[in-house]
């Protein structure tokens, strides 16, 4: 209650997080109300489509396990092609959600409150579709659990730990665990919420185990905001330890156009630049879907298209580096590396990764264009393509020509990668409907916390 | 006896599968043939596809798998009876004979409980000394042919050799004084089979005997004939000549024999000093072949214009009146030339390819004698026979005349690989009877009113000469898999002999040549040594006449050159997968044959590579896609035999074009044809795509003088900027440090290794399709790259495989420690513990990892899983691969010596198989850390050095840069 | 409101999830114990086509492992010997037992015999009689006392893990190479210490990197 | 309906809005209640002072269990790398500090997490899914709108009767007597 006399100047400074003349229990039933009202026919349509898709990918990869990594065009040298591009594509969207959660949360920045639910579930996700891929790019998928340091009797053999490949199984695996309890401990109070209002048996029961038995008590509160606060601040360094050890993949490796000591920085850029253009993407249809315009504001989707523009700014200056310390360096392979991938013969997925990354973001500097719905959901759609190719260009344009040009190749996709990969979009939109139709798509409790208190006594609190 | 045991090769269980048989049991008694049938394999069971299901459901069983704990029962068959030097699990060797071009070569077979799984050179054998060219290693393959024909047939129903035994006695009885009857064989270069011949004659006066090989040396045989008056055998010692001219000659690759004179002319080429001088090779040919890229200097001359050249080239030196028929460009290299030959009298040599017409050759012979080489660069013994296509002629004639009542043909596919104007397919249908002796039933076969089978040389009896006269025996390791018979065997047959067995035939023919006393003993001797003491030709001595009317000029059209192909020679290797995806040395070309011609030519045709043209030769004509040759010679079109076959089996069935259609009499070699490019195009595959180093310093060459001033120049041509490791290095003193040196001088690019390898290693082949992904699995590759313009380019080779890095970027990577270092310096490869993430391959800045994408066994039928070797795992899909520097031979002497008590293993005691083979002997491996060993000494040769040292990976294996030795005149 | 559970369920759930701990540990636990080669692969001892006892032969009767598997020293398989050995002593003794017709069918019509294969190695593991026997290693060490076996049973894991155990530290399993099949042989004085000799004397070094036994 | 024969839990007293709810809390306390807690739909600040309840001791037991992992992480690389079964990898050492980063932090944080989520548990008594409070009538509304401060019978101070006429003197919505 410490700011609420300065609340008055500080309103006229922010627009206020919440529109329209909400109250408690306006916002308790407005995001409730869409996990208890009757399913919408369109949900049963959409979650059809994502299901089919998901089962398209389900089959792909029951004919990959038969037949082997060649029904892929990964062939000698490019030993990794889509698998590891969607591996690292999905993680990128990932961590957005971690980001808005996390570290806006330790920012203090209040509006993440109507989105990190949702950015968080994405997150999950999308990790989800990204440990798909390690699992399934290796040869004999039945021995993939060697890449954990299981004990076994039987062989006395061990993990490599100098393998940035082990690396992200510890990084992406643990990535998972804590984004889910994150989420989970998020959800608690609002589990209980759905419990209480619960109408049917099953409801109260399906809730009332969820939840936990949790009753808001103060007491409990003390020790839910010091877990959360911990968590927050264990996620920060987690999520940027993450992707720079996905990086790692690459700038530990030896080959020209991976090697390279700013990946670090410029995955994590890249990344959450990925993430927020898909936030984006998602927000803008489900708040129009669920009628959230009021509690998803124009100011929270600005402020993300603003993130985009920073981060997007970042990664085009991370592409310049790259292409000028090549030439600066002297090295001859490396020099021909970023050559043959401006000019080589994936020139064109050089230049649409450029032209999405890069040019589209830089839009956003027009405030019209920024709160313009249509234009930032196709410019949102523009930077997931970029970003999807920014790590094509750089494992097969790297892999393709290395050292010695007797081993040059080329890679062309089958058909059991392009369907895997649209599989795993459906994949995506699956959990991600089921999640809308089940779960408080925004965070109830935390957004009445960033509410002005309503009028009894003038004494709200922040 | 269940599969396992042939499956994965190992664990040699007595008779674990009974193809074998010892060699003193071979003349087989009835109850051993007996006890041979109960143990025949029950039939093809597709054994791979097999194990791959019990491997899912190992994975998917998990503890279900624990409970039924009990494995399957998999059982032990020993032999009934002991069998002599028989030792399960030890490799046994014999020596034989490999009949190639006509000629004999000694090879040394490696068997594995009576499978032969590996070929090697008879070291005592003047024309292998140890080495094997790749054709002949590969074709044990065929051995494991499952489309081999398996069945006497009659008009292709079913028969029986019995059937065929009772049909023939009547037949041949009936046959009189033989005047309907003709014989058809491939060159008989066999003592035995000569005298049954001659047998055979005696009895049927009125028969004629054949010989036919669609890839010969009537030309040079009539070329002597021209030059000498009588066909004589040239010999060339390229070890004795400082100066050699290759005339349209492919006489490290293509040309038969090449174990030799590559032997002879690398021999020639290595250094060990700076000031070492070497042998200049200049090389005049259409196409571009290995020996031209060995070349110093290289003239690119249609095949058509060589004659003329030659002719020049001979007044020069001053034989017959001059004559200018070649053009600028010509006149300036044939001054330096003639003037270096001069200078080297004595010391020179000119060889002339079998391509080129009588004249060339009588020319060349003309040009050695003035320059007085022979007697010393060249020498003459007389020839194994007569030329052949006049034979063949005259048979067509009959035919055609409807002479023939009866045709036996031995092997061979003559409906299909003879001139084309000759129509012999057409004239077999006139012969009432037609008998074919052959492995396959091919186009031939399909002909004949009988088709018998014929037995693999290493089932059956024989003998051989060389072209030196030196004759092998030719002994079988294995009893025929599919009952066939040798040629031999049924020329005796049908001759009524008192045995057609072939023991008999081949020890009874050469008892009666030695005295009585000691027969046994010369006849054990010859078993053992491969070759028979005392039976090389006397040298003959002969001079050359005054050459005969000089060479016309070349036409207006294009020239066509038909050529053998290194893979598949005249087709008969078709049906074997290991050739089909040997690549072509120069193009690297695989699973295809194409018309080669120059950018200039592609230009020209307004076509690009893989454009389908038409070549017409005297209204015939083929469509064949078209592929660049840089260095080719313009208006010319080289075009490989041997592809295009239809009944060749499921491998080589409709792989490539026939170019026999366009092959007359007339232009059995070099043809003039119309060339046209049509609308089709058809897809070349290879397994290289990229042929220029992009300046980075990848194979180093100089010239021997640049050598002289600046010996570190290899060492130079990298800028090494001082990187260094965080960790510091674990250093590698204790015990042996195994390392390769690879002299670039030396190689050839001739493939023999990367067949080797693949026999050795059990590499899988993985089809054309599959190449055309990029993943062929070959362990070592040979690495071709052209400098200079597309036209007058130069082309250096480079073998590539494991580099064995002590600093390896593959093993930090591997999450699974699949692949790690063995305290003596091996890359080892753990395939049971690899999880396929192909991150090493990636990380592998020499791609020489190769991973199994798919299971390439898939279709594997149980016989062909015989060839593998026992000490070689076979890699299930889903895993990584590479060179071990053949761990397994090095644990096999590691071991012996332990056993016998010994300390340490001597130098060269350990041979990989690519050395092994190596006709050029530029491959050497041995322990590093030895300062005797052979490898160490060269690796401090200062034109050593590490390839991509800059990336630190510290290599174990180190190249020799390349040396050229050009004439001052022509630089 | 009334309450949603009952008042006992707090109890019960905890409970419960004491028992799913336990279950949970129970069951990882009997997992490695069946999973462990010991368990799973010692033990093995089927049924052979002739019940041919080794107690008798190499126990009783005395005879040298070696006279049947006589390549042990030589090659890297130990052989199963052929019909013939048997019938060097069986066509005199027991030459009409109804027990051996087998082996006196295969000796006359040469049908090999099916002996059942009892201890077996993985296909990519390579094995080395040769080598072994000669550094000392006696067959007791992996094949157990054959020579008491009425039917040979399987008493080593044969597991890699068993496998590096002796390579890491052999001393243990070697002795003069002569002594290698006595299988009741007792070192006079401290085993290890002789074993220390041979080392010494044989250079002995086995290997612990992959190539040692995967090629 | 206060009777003497009910054996009460808490007497609870409701209210809607957090300031409110604060007000009462500090009068309560300052009433000498110490057995005292508060149902909030979100955590209410300044609610613990109020009530006087104490920081809560989470942060060091994630640290002990955290510093655990760091500890398991190293033991784990350097165990199984250079003791277990060392194998010369890439020429590089058996264990080294450099290549051992990456997965010790992650372990740490793994370990953090878990202690950080399942210490609040423990420390909250989760899950509870009876409690007597469910009884009550206005509670059904603290995970929506209302705030409700609730005084324990274990209280000394506690008086079914006099204890409802205090925090009626706290102008709630309502009050109630919980009863177990």
């Amino acid at each position: 209650m410490a700011d609420l006399a300065i609340k008055p100047p500080l309103a006229e400074l922010n627009p206020p997080l919440v529109e329209g003349n909400h109250s408690y229990s306006t916002v308790t039933h407005t995001v409730s109300g869409i996990v208890e009202r009757k399913t919408p026919k369109q949900w049963f349509i959409a979650i059809s489509i994502s299901g089919a898709i998901t089962l398209m990918m389900l089959g792909m990869i029951g004919y990959l396990f038969l037949n082997g990594v060649g029904v892929w065009g990964n062939n000698s040298p490019v030993g990794w092609a889509w698998d590891i591009t969607n591996f690292v594509f999905w993680i990128g969207i990932g961590h957005a959600g971690t980001l808005i959660s996390a570290i806006l949360f330790l920012f203090r920045q209040k509006w993440r409150t109507s989105i990190n639910r949702a950015a968080e579930a994405m997150t999950l996700f999308a990790v989800a579709c990204a440990l798909l891929f390690p699992l399934i790019h290796v040869g004999r998928p039945w021995r993939a659990y060697w890449m954990f340091p299981i004990p076994n009797t039987d062989l006395n053999m061990w993990q490599n730990f100098r393998s940035p490949l082990l690396w992200d199984v510890f990084a992406v695996s643990t990535y998972g665990t804590v984004s889910a309890l994150f989420w989970y401990v998020g959800l608690l109070p609002d589990l209980a919420t759905l419990r209480d209002r619960a109408r049917t048996r099953i409801r109260q029961l399906v809730y009332g185990v969820l939840s936990l038995g949790w009753r808001g008590s103060a007491r409990a509160w003390r020790h839910y905001e010091m877990a959360y606060l911990i968590l927050a601040g264990l996620s920060t360094p987690l999520v940027l330890s993450v992707h720079t050890i996905v990086s790692f993949d690459f700038a530990v490796s030896i080959i020209p156009g991976w090697h390279t000591t700013i990946f670090p920085p410029y995955f994590v850029a890249g990344a959450i630049f990925s993430g927020f253009a898909m936030v984006v993407t998602l927000m803008v249809i489900f708040r129009y879907a669920f009628q959230l315009e009021d509690l998803v504001t124009i100011k929270h989707l600005e402020n993300m298209n603003i993130v985009m523009l920073a981060t997007g700014s970042i990664v085009g200056y991370a592409y310049a580096t790259e292409l000028f310390i090549a030439w600066y360096s002297g090295n001859m392979y490396e020099k021909f590396a970023f050559l043959n991938r401006t000019t080589g013969p994936y020139w064109w997925a050089y230049w649409t990764m450029v032209s999405c990354n890069v040019i589209s973001p830089q839009f956003f500097w027009f405030k019209k264009l920024r709160r313009n719905i249509p234009f930032m959901f196709v410019i949102s759609i523009f930077v997931n393509i970029g970003m999807w190719f920014e790590r094509f260009v750089i494992i097969v344009t790297s892999l393709h020509r290395d050292f010695l040009p007797s081993s040059w190749g080329y890679f062309r996709p089958t058909f059991v990668d392009v369907c895997t990969f649209i599989g795993t979009l459906g994949f995506f939109t699956t959990l991600f409907l089921l999640f809308v139709r089940f779960l408080p798509m925004i965070a109830i409790s935390e957004v009445k916390g960033v509410m002005p208190a309503p009028g009894a006594s003038e004494r709200g609190q922040h | 006896m269940d599969l396992v045991q042939i499956s994965n090769q190992k664990k040699p269980t007595g008779a674990g599968k009974h193809y074998w048989r010892s060699v003193n049991e071979l003349d087989g008694t009835a109850k051993l043939e007996g006890w041979l049938d109960q143990e025949f394999p029950a039939g093809p069971v597709n054994d791979s596809s097999r194990r791959q299901v019990l491997k899912l459901m190992g994975a998917s069983f998990g503890l279900a798998g624990l409970v039924a704990c009990r494995r399957p029962e998999e059982k032990i068959m020993p032999l009934s009876k002991g069998v002599e030097d028989l030792v399960p699990g030890k490799p046994l060797l014999y020596n034989s004979v490999f009949v190639h071009a006509g000629a004999a070569a000694g090879v040394r077979v490696t068997t594995h409980d009576g499978r032969p799984t590996k070929i090697e050179g008879n070291p005592d054998h003047p024309y292998s000394e140890g080495k094997a060219t790749g054709l002949a290693q590969g074709a044990l393959l065929n051995l494991y042919d499952p489309d081999r024909s398996k069945q006497v047939s009659e008009k292709g129903n079913e028969s029986s050799w019995e059937k065929f035994g009772a049909f023939a006695k009547t037949h041949f009885d009936g046959v009189g004084n033989g005047d309907g009857l003709r014989f058809l064989s491939q060159r008989v270069v066999s003592p035995t089979l000569t005298s049954v011949r001659e047998q055979a004659l005696k009895k049927w006066p009125g028969a004629k005997w054949v010989e036919w090989e669609p890839v010969n040396n009537d030309n040079a045989l009539a070329g002597a004939q021209l030059a000498f008056g009588n066909v004589v055998e040239a010999h060339y010692h390229l070890d004795q000549a400082d100066v050699i001219v290759a005339l349209d000659s492919d006489f490290l690759n293509l040309d038969s024999p090449t174990v030799l004179p590559a032997r002879q002319f690398t021999r020639k080429r290595k250094v060990t000093e700076p000031g070492d001088a070497i042998a200049r090779l200049y090389a005049v040919e259409s196409q571009f072949s290995a020996t031209g890229a060995t070349a110093d200097h290289r003239l690119r001359l249609r095949a058509g214009a060589i004659a003329a050249f030659t002719a020049d080239l001979a007044a020069l030196v001053g034989v017959g009146e001059s004559k200018t028929l070649s053009g600028e460009k010509e006149r300036k290299f044939l001054a330096a030339l003639a003037k270096d030959l001069k200078a080297n009298e004595g010391r020179s040599v000119v060889v002339a390819g079998p391509r080129q017409p009588a004249e060339v050759h009588a020319l060349a012979h003309a040009i050695n004698q003035t320059l007085g080489n022979c007697g010393k660069t060249v020498t003459f013994t007389q020839a194994l026979a007569e030329p052949m296509l006049d034979g063949l002629k005259a048979l067509a004639a009959d035919l055609s005349g409807g002479k023939v009542s009866t045709l036996v043909m031995l092997g061979g596919n003559p409906a299909h690989d003879a001139p084309a104007d000759l129509d012999l397919a057409g004239g077999i249908g006139k012969a009432q009877t037609s008998i074919h002796l052959a492995h396959n039933a091919n186009e031939t076969s399909a002909l004949a009113t009988w088709h018998l089978p014929e037995a693999h040389y290493l089932e059956s009896w024989g003998d051989a000469r060389a072209l030196d006269g030196t004759v092998s025996i030719q002994q079988p390791m294995i009893l025929p898999l599919y009952g066939g018979r040798s040629a031999l065997e049924v020329v005796a047959q049908l001759a009524g002999l008192p045995s057609a067995k072939g023991h008999d035939l081949v020890r009874g023919f050469w008892q009666g040549q030695w005295p009585a006393a000691d027969r046994e003993r010369v006849w054990r001797k010859a078993l053992h040594d491969g070759v028979v003491a005392n039976t090389k030709f006397a040298e003959a001595k002969v001079t050359a006449k005054a050459p005969a009317a000089g060479a016309k000029a070349p036409g207006t059209g294009y020239d066509v050159a038909f050529h053998p192909s290194s893979s598949l020679w005249d087709g008969r290797y078709a049906n074997n997968a290991w050739m089909q995806e040997t690549p072509e040395p120069m193009s690297k070309l695989v699973w295809d044959n194409a018309a080669m011609v120059s950018p200039a030519t592609l230009k020209a045709l307004g076509a690009t590579q893989g454009d389908v043209i038409s070549i017409t030769v005297g209204g015939k004509s083929i469509e064949a896609p078209v592929m660049v040759q840089p260095g080719h010679a313009d208006q010319a079109i080289s075009i490989s035999l041997g592809y295009g076959r239809k009944n060749a089996g499921r491998v080589g069935d409709g792989v490539g074009v026939n170019a026999y259609p366009i092959r007359t009499t007339a232009g059995l070699h070099i043809a003039e044809a119309q060339v046209a490019k049509t609308a089709k195009t058809h897809k070349l595959v290879t397994t290289q795509e990229h042929f220029r180093m992009e300046d980075r310093p990848i194979i180093r060459e100089a010239t021997t003088a640049q050598y002289k001033e600046d010996p570190k120049f290899a060492e130079k041509m990298s800028e090494m900027p001082p990187i260094d490791s965080i960790y510091g290095y674990h250093s590698y003193e204790q015990g042996y440090q195994w390392g390769m040196a690879i002299d670039l001088n030396a190689c050839t690019g001739c493939n023999a290794c990367l067949v080797a390898c693949q026999a050795e290693n059990n590499v899988p082949t993985v089809g054309k399709a599959q190449v055309s992904r990029g993943r062929e699995m070959h362990w070592i590759r040979l690495d071709r790259y052209y400098t200079g313009t597309g036209d007058e380019a130069q082309s250096v080779s480079q073998p590539m495989t494991c580099q064995q890095c002590e600093t390896a970027p593959c093993e930090s990577v591997c999450p699974v420690a699949a692949t790690t270092h063995s305290p003596e310096g091996l890359n080892d490869m753990a395939y049971n513990r690899c999880i396929g993430t192909r991150y090493c391959a990636n990380n592998c800045p020499y791609k020489v990892r190769r991973f199994n994408f798919l299971n390439w066994h898939k279709e594997d039928e149980e016989v062909q899983s015989l060839v593998h070797n026992p000490n070689v795992t076979v890699r299930m899909r889903g895993i990584m691969e590479k060179c071990t520097y053949c761990v397994q031979r090095i644990q096999e002497k590691k071991i012996q010596a332990k056993v016998e008590g010994r300390r340490e293993i001597k130098d060269g005691e350990i041979v990989t198989a690519c050395q092994q083979t190596c006709p050029a002997d530029a491959i050497v491996f041995g322990n590093i850390k030895d300062p005797g060993s052979r490898v160490a000494k060269l690796r401090h040769q200062e034109r050593n050095y590490e390839l991509l040292a800059e990336l630190n990976t510290k290599p174990r294996t180190t190249y020799l840069a390349k040396l050229r030795n050009p004439n001052p005149e022509l630089a | 409101m009334s309450a949603i559970f009952p008042k006992s369920t707090d109890l019960y759930v905890r409970i419960g999830g004491a028992v799913a701990v336990l279950a949970i540990l129970g069951g990882v636990g009997s997992f490695a114990y069946l999973s462990h080669p010991k368990v799973l692969e010692t033990g093995y001892s089927p049924v052979q086509p002739v019940p041919y006892s080794h107690k008798l032969h190499a126990g009783n009767l005395g005879m040298d492992c070696r006279y049947c598997h006589s390549t042990v020293e030589r090659a890297a398989f130990a052989a199963i010997p052929p019909a013939e050995t048997c019938m060097n002593c069986h066509h005199k003794v027991k030459e009409k037992n109804p027990i051996l017709q087998p082996v006196r069918d295969s000796f006359e019509k040469g049908v090999a015999m099916k002996w059942v294969k009892v201890h077996r190695l993985p296909d990519y593991v390579y094995f080395n009689h040769q080598a072994h026997v000669g550094a000392g290693v006696s067959c007791v060490s992996c094949h157990g006392r054959v020579d008491q076996m009425i039917e040979v049973k399987q008493v080593a894991p044969l597991s890699m893990a068993w496998c590096l155990e002796c390579h890491r530290n052999p001393a243990a399993n070697l002795r003069p190479a002569h002594l290698v099949t006595r299988l009741d042989w007792k070192p006079e004085g401290d085993p290890a210490e002789i074993g220390r000799r041979i080392i010494e004397e044989k250079h002995i070094k086995p290997p612990t990197n992959c190539s040692g036994c995967h090629r | 309906m206060e009777t003497a024969q009910i054996t009460p839990f808490a007497a609870i007293a409701e209210f809607d809005t957090p300031g409110a709810l604060v007000q009462a809390a500090e009068k309560v306390r300052k009433a000498g209640y110490s057995k005292t807690d508060a149902l909030t739909p979100f955590p209410v600040h300044g609610i613990d002072e109020a009530l006087g309840i104490p920081r809560s001791h989470l942060g060091y037991i994630v640290l002990c269990i955290g510093m655990m992992g760091t500890a398991a992480a190293l033991l784990l690389q350097w165990w199984t790398g250079a003791v277990d079964y060392p194998l010369v990898i890439g020429g590089k050492p058996l264990f080294a500090f450099e290549f051992s980063i990456p997965v010790t932090f992650e372990l740490t944080v793994l370990f953090s997490s878990f202690a950080a989520v399942f210490g609040m548990l423990a420390l909250n008594g989760l899950p509870r899914f009876y409690h007597p409070l469910d009884n009550a009538r206005m509670t059904r509304r603290v995970s929506d709108d209302r705030f409700v401060l609730v005084i324990d019978k274990s209280d000394p101070k506690f008086h079914p009767v006099e204890t409802i006429g205090f925090l009626r003197s706290l102008n709630p919505i309502s009050t109630e007597l919980v009863e177990d």
